[in-house]
């Protein structure tokens, strides 16, 4: 049935791995932010959540790496980091094995996506879940994006993933949450880590919250390279949750530079239809 | 021109704790099974993690490495600054270094800033 | 510049692992028949050729399988089987990671294809270029369909991988040729190893032969699995082949039926325009 | 519900020497690190080629592991067709059997039809 809920959000470790060493009134609000989206989320009773991230090298490499990745297993274990260094204790996730793969077949029919029978969660989704589903009691269907390993695949192929997820979720009998998880402009793990392009930011959330497709599409990599640094390809991730709320309009929850964290630390959802919310597909 | 052979190495460290018992135990035997030149080979084994971050390993990578060796997050900042110095700018790769005031002075910057708006 | 060469054969490990078990006649025929095809192939001076293969998970595996992949290296090692099996000398192929790069980089416009920074050749690839490149003094681009591990990308995405490598092959000012290698009908490495649907294969050829895109594409999983078995989804590599030979039709230059080879061994070309295979692209 | 599991193994074992040396050496150990049932282990270590192959291995995959333990082709095929009559159909994936007349019976039918041409 229709996608239930559509949102984005940052993932940067030091939301949890250097919490202490940010302002506590804006870390507070953030984490606030963060409980409210998990709510919100957890409101639409979804049955899974689609977690379209951009991981770290966890599970690809560039000895076979995908463009657009899905995982199809019914648990993931996560996070992969120290559990130390991140602060989140290393647990089992629950997926959905069948359901990854009716997702997958759909998707396939437009978008050459891999597939992954194991999967290990870095902080890419095991700092959103540690937020958003704190229990860890929703099905994961985790999705990947290389951000990471150039050549990256265009960004109008960012949206046709998208594109093709709602596709395949609208043609499930479940109800399904999607989120997509990224930095914006940020330099993460390079001795600039704490640079913040703001101003970047804000202009890429007017064109993300107005589901401006041209506009989202009108960046190319070696402008993101310049104004938001190599973690800016992970827009890539916010433009494919874009393309899954299927021209519905976003709303910023949260946006704050935090420069301990590396990011504008960010928290938004789009506006579906009450309909696809609460009614079985016909 | 071995630097996918340096990142795969680090790639599997940081996925592989059987791979991490054997760098413990016989580190040399590890490097072997890599195609790395003798500047590499020292980056790792030392570790030169300024070296390694201007050979041009990705920091998705090296950030784990230096946890590895129980390097902490502000000293591995640092050493790549220092690598900065040593050895010249990134060679390789999309992690270079492009400049930036700091965490603390961007913080107070953005403090100034939230107090007069 | 245009594409110089574009033709298909099959790539069984029979042919070398258990050559003496065929009938002396047909064998001979067969490695003639391999040699001519790579006289032809060399004669239109490539400076690269492009194999699309369907490798027996030799580098990709259900941990993260894509639906396609380019590999992206300086050279190659082959084959990965045991040399006593397979009865080909292990040993390092060119490659050439720069032009491989700018093939992928025009593919990914429209194919989300993997790359991979090293590849193991299996006798997928191995058996080819032991006819057709014996001194190994030819660069190759290996590229990757997955035909073993459900689910598969659909046929008409393998006609868009085709059509995309023919793309990119144009873009570049070097000579490429291109294989597209895999079996039609069999049962390989099944108690049925050997079975052989002959009249299915003649018709799949007879469609190939003619370039006709909406035949080749008609054909679904299930009558493949049912009339062709699970080694005949290996025909998507010849579908590829097809799309790159844009719309040229196509030659069969040897099929037979050889059951200890577990296929119809087929050798066949397209019939590219002669400016194509002469004069610089404009 | 391991046979990914399974084939993880062989693929490991197919692909990579290292695994190969201790599978050799400690094939216990190396079990230990797969998530598998006890039907599985016993296949495997046996090893059971014909269980294996009901139970769902890929013939890509599991050739090779017959051939690591010095199977001949032939004997291979045997096997799988012993593990049909013992074990029943296929239990999963895309390999299962459809019934063939055989090689030599194939062969002779090609010969007499090439014969009357
Ligand atoms: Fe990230
Ligand atoms: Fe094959």
């Amino acid at each position: 049935m229709p996608l239930v809920y559509c949102g984005a959000c940052s993932h940067a470790p030091g939301i949890t791995g250097r919490a202490e060493r940010a302002d506590t009134q804006t870390r507070q609000a953030l984490e606030t932010a963060f409980r409210r989206m998990g709510d919100e989320m957890r409101a639409t009773r979804p049955d899974a959540l689609v977690v379209i991230a951009a991981e770290h090298f966890a599970n690809f490499f560039m000895n076979n790496m995908p463009a657009f990745a899905i995982g199809m297993a019914d648990s993931y274990e996560g996070p992969i980091e120290d559990e130390a260094f991140l602060r989140i204790r290393r647990t089992t996730v629950p997926g959905n094995k069948a359901l990854s793969r009716r997702l997958i077949e759909t998707v396939m029919q437009t978008v050459d996506v891999a597939y992954a029978e194991e999967w290990k969660f870095d902080h890419g989704i095991s700092v959103p879940l540690h937020f958003l589903t704190p229990d860890y009691d929703l099905p994961i269907v985790p999705a990947n994006i290389n951000c990471q390993g150039p050549p990256l695949a265009p960004l109008a192929r960012a949206w046709a993933f998208g594109e093709a997820l709602r596709r395949a979720v609208d043609a499930v009998p479940e109800r399904i949450a999607l989120i997509g998880t990224g930095g914006l402009s940020h330099w993460p793990a390079t001795p600039d880590s704490g640079k913040i392009n703001h101003e970047w930011d804000r202009e890429f959330l007017r064109r993300w919250s107005a589901n401006d497709r041209e506009a989202l599409l009108s960046y190319t990599d070696a402008e993101i390279y310049r104004e938001a640094g190599q973690g800016g390809f992970e827009i890539r991730t916010f433009i494919a949750a874009a393309a899954a709320a299927g021209g519905a309009t976003g709303r910023i929850d949260f946006c704050e530079p935090v420069p301990i964290f590396a990011v504008s630390c960010t928290l938004g959802s789009f506006e579906l239809p009450p309909a696809q919310q609460n009614t079985p597909s016909s | 021109m071995s630097l996918y052979q340096v990142q795969k190495l680090i790639y599997q460290l940081n996925r592989d704790p059987r791979t991490r018992q054997r760098y413990a135990d016989e580190r040399d035997a590890v490097l072997g099974d890599y195609d790395l030149t003798q500047e590499e080979i020292g980056a790792l084994a030392k570790p030169d993690i300024g070296l390694l971050y201007v050979l041009g390993v990705n920091g998705q990578l090296l950030m784990h490495f230096a946890a590895l060796h129980r390097i902490e997050w502000t000293d591995y900042l640092e050493r790549m600054r220092q690598g900065l110095k040593e050895y010249g700018p990134v060679r390789e790769g999309v992690y270079a270094a492009t400049g930036y005031e700091g965490v603390e002075a961007h913080d107070a910057r953005l403090k100034a800033e939230r107090e007069t708006r």
